[in-house]
């Protein structure tokens, strides 16, 4: 099974030289810690930066220089900074190449629910909506199920939407799993990690093939 | 040579600002926000406010400082978290929310400002953003319609300013500012620091000050970090 | 009668201080000549420049400081460059005061020809449609009569349209004259000017009030 | 680190470039125009091509040099003067042209970029520009429906550029060529001086290299000016 940091780990490696990235808040923030030395990625925050680089030194912090999570920044060298709207014209005019975020649930029509949970305090979808309304190639990264042993992966979203149709991949602790035709394809296994243990943690259509590799995680 | 736009300070900038108007106010979070005149405008006493901004501030700074006097009756924004007296207000019903995607609501206080009253954008289709919303398909695929925004004022922050209005943004704090300025029936401009009209040089300027109505040069900006993030020198494994 | 430089002129008296200009090729470029030394008002090109100044010396020009009519320009202190789109933001948002243009045909119900002669080599609007359609202040720059001798303020246009309803005053070398409810309303005559030839030169629905002052030319 | 974008001048700039494409082309008049890419287009004698550029060029410059031989099947344009050659061809039926308001086309190249399908404008209400498409009132007032526009190729003109292909236009050379670059599935940026990566001041770039797929430094730039204006400082009056 895979923490946190296993699981950007495994999402640095869908990651090719010369694409330009959007890293959602939490786990997807960490996959920038696992790009390969060398390789050319270049991350974009949507509040207008392309090039954020790692968190400041300490007492090198600049109010002005922040990321979509609101947390002090750097810009790498080639940086460059531009308003919300060329922003998001670069989010829906597919211009980037990757979108990583997390979800509270995916559904194996490719549906995505991670912004409003009925009954609780609704803090808005931010950037999200137009994220995954525009991406062509979303990765979700999220445990397998919640903290009440819940499957987060089903067969339709019980919570409100943040987009229809459009997630292609998820990594979660457990497993790598791709989606079309309806359903989730089981494409790879966490260490230590049984094709048994995933069915059961899966609610929704889960397609196994003979088949299933074990993650190669170093 | 364009007529100067200085007032002389926040209270001067905020003159004709009134309750029951639309405001736009710049910035991501805390960054790039028009402190001086959140300030002037929790002084004003103004009440009944739409805020069009995509953040609500902390409870003690930004919007918050608004939230608290309850002088906003409504917030159009992306995301509102981090503020317990919104959350309250909210649930309890004195405060009317109207969340939007972020890159939706950019676009449309763009649209606002550059006379294009609707747009389609695939941003919310099969939401409840969506809700009463027309969607018709380009190319095989939804969007839906959205209309563009407009202010009654518009408070936007910039690093430098000049006496014409234009002006200059650093680093991200630019994010929400450019489109507001254009949005805003009257925008107000409050800067770090403000220059002659000449001084900056034309191929640099982000905001034309054709947007720009009025301008002033801030004062004790705090500029609060949110979430500071830092990497220790002697901690850091590897840099 | 006026000539091209004293319509120019006339027109000048309309601009206030504060105000952002926009004017078109010919006569309405002469407008610029005329702004009483000191009044604070930015001209803007719609290929991308507000301030723009008086042509170069000679010598001192530079192809990539240009007008919408592609003359060599210069920037007076406090321009700025911007792209088309941006350009055009500022003239459909309506944040030009005054737009001055030229006319082939103008209509008494406002509407405005100035683009396409059909059996002619049609050159294209450029930004003509743009600016009519969004201006809240267009004044026309133009001859009362055509080389024929023919009336240009018409009943209605001929030619193709570039706008419909948008003018509200027209500079001729006859007459300024206010367009509202369906008619041209004779403002003032041209100095030696009668109303008689006003009235004989235009085709259109005039309005002449009890007293008709002469412009105050200096 | 951005991958480095550059490519051995002109000719590999154009790889891939083909009969029939949609191209566009940045430039007002002469003034910003792509002419290191637009002569290499000449020497591949490609055919059928459709350009999306405010102009078209003159006799023997700019896209001019392509109407002389033919290579342009239809034009996308907001004016054409200028221009002998063109107009023979345009009469005699030879050469499509799609006329269309300065102002919708910059914004219909934009919305390319953007991920915006479409969007309502006040510019050619009432006039042959609407025939055929939708009309709608927003606030009493008519607006017609304009789609994006996007091309194969996109090819613009800058005065600097970095490896990573941010971008720096220089005064009015700016023109269409920001939108430009965001509405091609391939950009390809030519520019006066080419620089490493981290040297442009991050907040002074005008195309984020995001938009930019190949860029190259240019050679022998003409620079042609089209009207010539100019004072006299012996017969200047005022100056």
């Amino acid at each position: 099974m895979l923490d946190k940091n296993g699981i950007a780990k495994r999402i640095a490696q869908e990651v090719r030289a010369g694409w330009y990235v959007n890293l959602g808040i939490g786990i997807p923030t960490l996959v920038a810690n696992f790009i390969p030395e060398g390789m050319e990625v270049e991350f974009q925050s949507e509040n207008g930066i392309l090039g954020m680089g790692p968190f400041p030194w300490e007492g090198e912090e600049d109010a002005d220089l922040i990321n979509a999570g609101k947390q002090t920044i750097t810009a790498m060298p080639g940086a460059v900074y531009f308003d919300s709207a060329t922003s998001f014209a670069m989010i829906r005019g597919q211009h980037v190449q990757l979108t990583v975020l997390g979800a509270m649930e995916v559904a194996q029509n490719g549906d995505i629910a991670n912004w409003k949970i009925p009954g609780k305090m609704v803090k808005g979808m931010g950037g999200a909506m137009d994220l995954v309304a525009s991406a062509e190639n979303i990765i979700v990264a999220m445990m397998h199920t919640n903290r009440a042993g819940e499957s987060k992966m089903l067969p339709s979203c019980s919570l409100p939407l943040t987009g229809v149709g459009c997630v292609r991949r998820v990594v979660t602790n457990l497993a790598v799993l791709d989606i079309r035709e309806g359903a989730f394809h089981l494409v790879e296994r966490a260490p230590g990690v049984s094709v048994e243990e995933i069915a059961a943690a899966t609610a929704g259509k889960l397609v196994i093939p003979d088949a299933v590799p074990e993650m190669r995680i170093n | 040579m364009a007529i100067s736009k200085v007032v002389n300070g926040s209270i001067a900038a905020c003159d004709g600002v009134k309750s029951g108007m639309t405001l736009m106010l710049g910035g991501f979070g805390l960054c790039g926000i028009p402190e001086c005149s959140i300030g002037e405008l929790v002084r004003l006493g103004i009440k009944d406010l739409t805020c069009i901004s995509n953040n609500a501030g902390v409870d003690d700074f930004g919007l918050g400082l608004l939230l608290q006097q309850r002088q906003i009756r409504k917030m159009i924004s992306s995301y509102v978290g981090e503020n317990d007296e919104f959350e309250r207000q909210m649930l309890s019903g004195e405060l009317e929310v109207d969340l939007i995607p972020q890159g939706s609501l950019a676009e449309r206080c763009r649209a606002g400002g550059a006379g294009i009253p609707a747009f389609y954008t695939p941003a919310g289709f099969g939401t409840e953003v969506a809700a009463g919303k027309e969607v018709r398909e380009f190319e095989g695929k939804p969007h839906i319609l959205e209309s563009a925004l407009t202010a009654d004022f518009a408070f936007v922050k910039a690093w430098k300013g000049d006496t014409a209005g234009n002006l200059i943004y650093k680093a991200t704090a630019r994010n929400f500012n450019p489109m507001m300025a254009m949005a805003g029936r009257i925008t107000i401009a409050e800067v770090e620091e403000l220059v002659p009209e000449g001084t900056l040089n034309p191929n640099e300027i982000h905001t034309p000050g054709i947007f720009v109505q009025r301008i002033f040069q801030g004062e004790r900006y705090e500029k609060r970090i949110e979430q500071r993030t830092v990497r220790n020198r002697e901690t850091a494994s590897n840099a």
